[in-house]
Formats: structure tokens, C-alpha cells, sequence
């Protein structure tokens, strides 16, 4: 989960979520940051929401807990 | 093949030399009993099948003939044979045929003497009857019939017949009145042949249900997968930074770091936590 | 399980799945495609709704998956 | 998605999940493998343990939990 | 948030959560530390069990969504 | 709910549940404490488990599920 | 957690939730106060309307934690 937790930490302090950024970031941790998952990320995270996505972990229970007996 | 004569008729060798030239052209054969079923029943059941299978009758001596003729596996099939035996040809495979001449049985009344393919229900409620003989009728099958306001009625749901009991002339005639069809009509599959084998019908009825079951369970899997090692797909980059969020909120929550985004999460958790014990003292 | 992920991954790589495909995807992965369990498995799934089963998976409110018996 | 169907593939097949073997399986199914994203899907399940992976509920928080009977 | 994401990343490259850690991770994502809540953030995880505090997010149950219409 | 707030300060606080140190807290924080009821939360709480108790309502939704409109 | 009773038991008692009263209640349980994070969580509840987050907290449902098995 690095990776996006990098993602994360780079959205929150309003920066671009670019292959520079995401490295410097996992570097800064101590994590070599493997440049395919890097790549990956950030393709990945092109033209998605964040805020959505965000709003929805923090409004939406929590995790689904259902087993109906 | 000591049994047959050298000498076929005309139309007979023709008969038998058409079968085997179908076995060329197709690549499924299915060996079919059509016992049972109505002209007219029959003639929509080409009709679905048209374009997709080709069905061939043939009297049963000339169509052991051809397959023995076929030899090797083929002539297997000869075992298969019973009641009103038919050839079906079709390019589509086993599996697929035997769905489709599932789907294409209809249901029919029962006639004196058949087996039960399933449990035989007579539900309760009003009948379209006039009060008449027919109650007594009903009753002498052991169906609870009644009148009321005028009209028969079934008193409760009953099961008539059970499965796999004879029907009889009685019950056959009840049924038949109460436009109960029991009966499952339509082609039977008894054997099919593909490229060197033959598939008994227990092997190619498949359970639909079963498949898209694991189809749920495979989409599932992937999900789960992509999200825990964080392999961001089109479908789950959403769930995946839910997932860090909910971690991070979680961690917080937890720990008490005083966050703007989740202060209100650690007074709720304080404040039911305050609840729970208030419940205990008072 | 490996014709059912074939068949998945044929269906979101937008390709039929037929007898042909699964069997070129089950033997690039290594598997001895059974012939009557390809064919069962393409028949099964003619003229089902995929996506429709997939969906359900995403709604599923426990993602938990049982371990296929 | 079609990248972690191959990776489920031949962690069925029991086979090693590199950067050929999924090329290998992708391209059976037609689809023209994405360099950097087979070597970031490598790479993400590089030490993973699928079988718990692919078991834990990865909570969809969209999901609405099915009312119980 | 920012800073519960720092320690997310250190504490998966398996570093120390302090400050000097934490500021680093900060600083690389172009975030400048406040002093206190760097301090705050380091006290508050000192002595918990982060895998533990973490998974009671895929745990915790959902309040039952109501379906939507 | 002072009294209760109080005891689980001073539990978490890893601070006994007596009478004496439920009032300095109540009074630190401003409220006149009622010497009966402080009397009958310690009574109440004697050989309570806390933890337990407290973890049933930690169990509860962190969140509330946003009602889809 | 003992910082945030300390906050509610304050807004119970109509007190303001600034440094000083936060600190006294903590040091009247006997807890040493730690500065940063005092300052955090008088910053985090800066500008929060506690009624709010409480009653919300209230209405949650009880848990429906349901162990898969």
C-alpha cells in the first residue's frame, strides 16, 4: 500500500501525483520505489477522483460486515 | 454385423448411406428419443431447432446399421437406442445441444400410466367449476374440493402425486381438467458424439448456476486481489484508496491523532464509548 | 477455477470465448486443457449475462470469498 | 482487470508469476501485454500471499450490505 | 491528514515513526512540518500496534446501508 | 455523562476509579461534584472490566453510512 | 484516548477546550500532559461543533459485527 499511501500523502499536501513525486516521496520514507508501480499508480490514479474516493472511505461504513445467518 | 443381410433395399441403403453422410458434415451427432411427443409438438420443435440442428428419423434397424457401418466409437452409440429414436446433427457442441433441446421441452398433460417427473401439486384456492360432479370427482382422486360463493373450490395445497408414482386413469382425467401439465415433452438426449467420443446425458447436463456462481466468486477474487496487494485496475483504483483512507482514519481513530478529518470520529468513538459504560453503572 | 479465470480474462480482454480461445489462454498458463470441461464451460456460458455475475461480485457486501469446494 | 485474472491463472496452474508467463497468457487471449504493467503487477505480488489476498475481504465501501433475511 | 499517511508509508518500509522520519516524508512531499503535530503524531502511535489499529478498519462493521432506491 | 468521562480519563489514564480522584478530575474540569453519585459510579464500576465494555461500543460503526439519496 | 474525555468532560462543564483547561484536567487525573498533543487536539477541535459529532455518534447504529467465518 505504500505506493498509495504516497498518493495519498501528495493529493493531501495539494502536489501533483507525477512519477517525480511519488518517488521522492517512497525514497524520503526509505523504499526503493519501483518504477513500473510508480508508472502503474500513476497512470492508474489519471482522471480518478480522489476527493470522491475519499469522501466515500470516510462517509461509508467503514467495511461491510454482513453474514447473514 | 453378421446379422445384416448384404443385400439392403434400394431406399433402405439409401437411408443409411444419408446418415452416414450427415456423420461427415457434422461435427456433433446426438442420438435423440422422441417417444411421446405430438405432431404438432414435434413440428415447433423443428422449427426452434432450425438453422442450428437437423433432425434425422430413421427406423431403428437402419440407424444401428449406419453406425455400425461408422464403426469404432460411433458404433457405441447403437447401445443408446430406445423408444422412438432420432439422429439430431448439429454444429454447435455437446453440451450446448443438450441445453437447447432442454429448452425447447414443453410441457404436456399427463396420460394414464406415465411416471411422475416431478412432484404433482394441486394448489389451493377457486376453480373455474361450477358446482357439479366434479367435486365428487376431485374428491375420488383425493384433492379436497368444497363449494363456496358458487363456484368449486380447493380447499388446501396438496401434493397429488409423488415423484416417479404412476399416474392414473382417474388422476390422468382430474389433472387434465385442472389444466395441470406434469409431463415434460420434447427430445431426449440418450448419447452424443464429438470428434471420437460420446458423452453420456448425466455428463452434459450442466448446472448453469454453478458456473456463474464461480464467475461471482472468480470477479470477487480478482478484486480482492487487485485491492490487497494494491494493484491499481480501472475497476478497483477506487476501492484501493478507500482502502488506504479507511486504514489511515482507522490508524488515527485508534490512536488518538488529533486530526481536523477525523476529529469527530474519536469524540463518537469517545462518546459511545461513554455510552457503553454509562449502560453498565446505571 | 482456471476455466473460469480464462473465460474472465478472455471477457475482459473483449475476446469470445470459445473452445479455440480457452484453450490457447488455459495452455499459454501452463494448464492441459480438458476437452468436455472446455466445452461444458463454453456452453454454460452462452447466452449468460457475465457482466450481470461480476456485478454481483462488486455489490457483494462481504467480499470475503469462500474457498471454492 | 484482465492482468490479475492471467496472475490467478497461473497461480492456479501453479505456475510462477514473472514478467513471461503473464505475457505469455495475455497474449494467448489476444491482448497486447502493457510492458510496465505486467512488471508492476509482478512486482505488486512479489511476496504476497494470493491465497489470503484473494480471500480477504477487500470491503468494497461502495457496497450496500444486504439486508438479512 | 498528511501526517497519518507519513507514518502509514515509514511504518510499511518498515522504519521508525519519528520525527525526524516523519518530517523527512513530509518535507520530501513538499509539506512543510508543523513542529507540534509531527510531535503530537509521534506520541499519540508511541506504544500501539499499528497492524492491529489498521485492521480494525477492515473489521468494523457497517452501520447496514439502507438500499438505495 | 461528567462522572463517566471522568472514570474513563482516569482508566485510560491507567489511574484507579476511586472517589477521591473522580472529584480532583471533575473539579479540575470545572464541575461541582455530587459526593452520592460519585459514590455510586465507583460503587458501580468495582470489578467492571472496562476494556470490555468499552470494546463492544469500539466495535460500533466509525461512521455512519451516508443515506443514498 | 484520555485527551479527548478530557475535551468532552470541558464541554460538558461549559468550559472553554483551550491549553490551560485541557492540561489541569489531565494533571487532576494524574497524567503528565503532552504538549503537542494537547495543542493538536485543541487545534483539531477548533471551529467543531461537539453537539453535532455526538449526536451523530449517538444515532449509530449498535455494531452488527459479524465474524465470517
Amino acid at each position: 500500500m505504500e505506493y498509495i499511501y504516497a498518493a495519498l500523502l501528495l493529493h493531501n499536501a495539494g502536489k501533483d501525483i507525477n512519477e517525480e513525486n511519488v518517488k521522492a516521496v517512497l525514497s524520503a520514507a526509505g523504499t526503493a520505489a519501483d518504477d513500473a508501480r510508480v508508472k502503474a499508480l500513476v497512470a492508474a490514479l489519471d482522471g480518478v477522483d480522489i476527493e470522491d474516493a475519499i469522501s466515500k472511505a470516510a462517509a461509508a461504513p467503514v467495511a461491510v460486515a454482513a453474514a447473514p445467518a | 454385423m453378421a446379422l445384416y443381410t448384404h443385400h439392403l433395399p434400394a431406399w433402405k441403403r439409401t437411408e443409411v448411406e444419408e446418415i452416414k453422410r450427415h456423420f461427415e458434415e457434422y461435427p456433433v451427432v446426438g442420438l435423440v428419443d422422441m417417444y411421446g411427443i405430438p405432431a404438432t409438438q414435434l413440428q415447433q420443435i423443428r422449427e426452434n431447432l432450425r438453422g442450428v440442428a437437423y433432425i434425422k428419423m430413421a427406423r431403428k434397424t437402419l440407424t444401428r446399421r449406419a453406425l455400425d457401418e461408422i464403426g469404432g466409437e460411433v458404433a457405441g452409440m447403437s447401445a443408446h437406442i430406445s423408444g422412438q429414436s432420432a439422429l439430431i446433427f448439429t454444429s454447435e457442441n455437446p453440451f450446448k445441444l443438450y441445453k437447447l433441446l432442454e429448452q425447447t421441452k414443453t410441457k404436456m398433460a399427463a396420460k394414464p400410466g406415465e411416471t411422475a417427473p416431478e412432484d404433482i401439486i394441486v394448489a389451493k384456492g377457486p376453480t373455474s367449476f361450477k358446482p357439479g360432479p366434479i367435486v365428487g370427482e376431485l374428491q375420488q382422486a383425493g384433492i379436497p374440493a368444497m363449494i363456496e360463493a358458487g363456484k368449486v373450490k380447493i380447499k388446501d395445497t396438496k401434493t397429488v402425486v409423488k415423484r416417479g408414482e404412476v399416474i392414473n386413469a382417474k388422476m390422468a382425467d382430474v389433472l387434465a381438467k385442472l389444466s395441470i401439465k406434469p409431463m415434460d415433452v420434447g427430445l431426449i438426449l440418450k448419447a452424443a458424439y464429438q470428434n471420437g467420443t460420446v458423452f453420456a446425458p448425466e455428463t452434459l447436463a450442466i448446472d448453469e448456476t454453478v458456473f456463474l456462481g464461480q464467475i461471482t466468486l472468480a470477479a470477487q477474487q480478482a478484486f480482492n486481489l487487485s485491492v490487497n496487494a494494491a494493484y491499481p485496475t480501472a475497476q478497483t483504483t477506487g476501492a484501493i484508496l478507500a482502502k488506504a483512507v479507511r486504514e489511515a482514519r482507522s490508524l488515527g481513530i485508534e490512536a488518538g491523532v488529533y486530526e481536523k478529518d477525523i476529529i469527530d470520529a474519536i469524540i463518537g468513538k469517545a462518546y459511545r464509548s461513554s455510552l457503553a459504560l454509562k449502560e453498565l453503572v446505571e
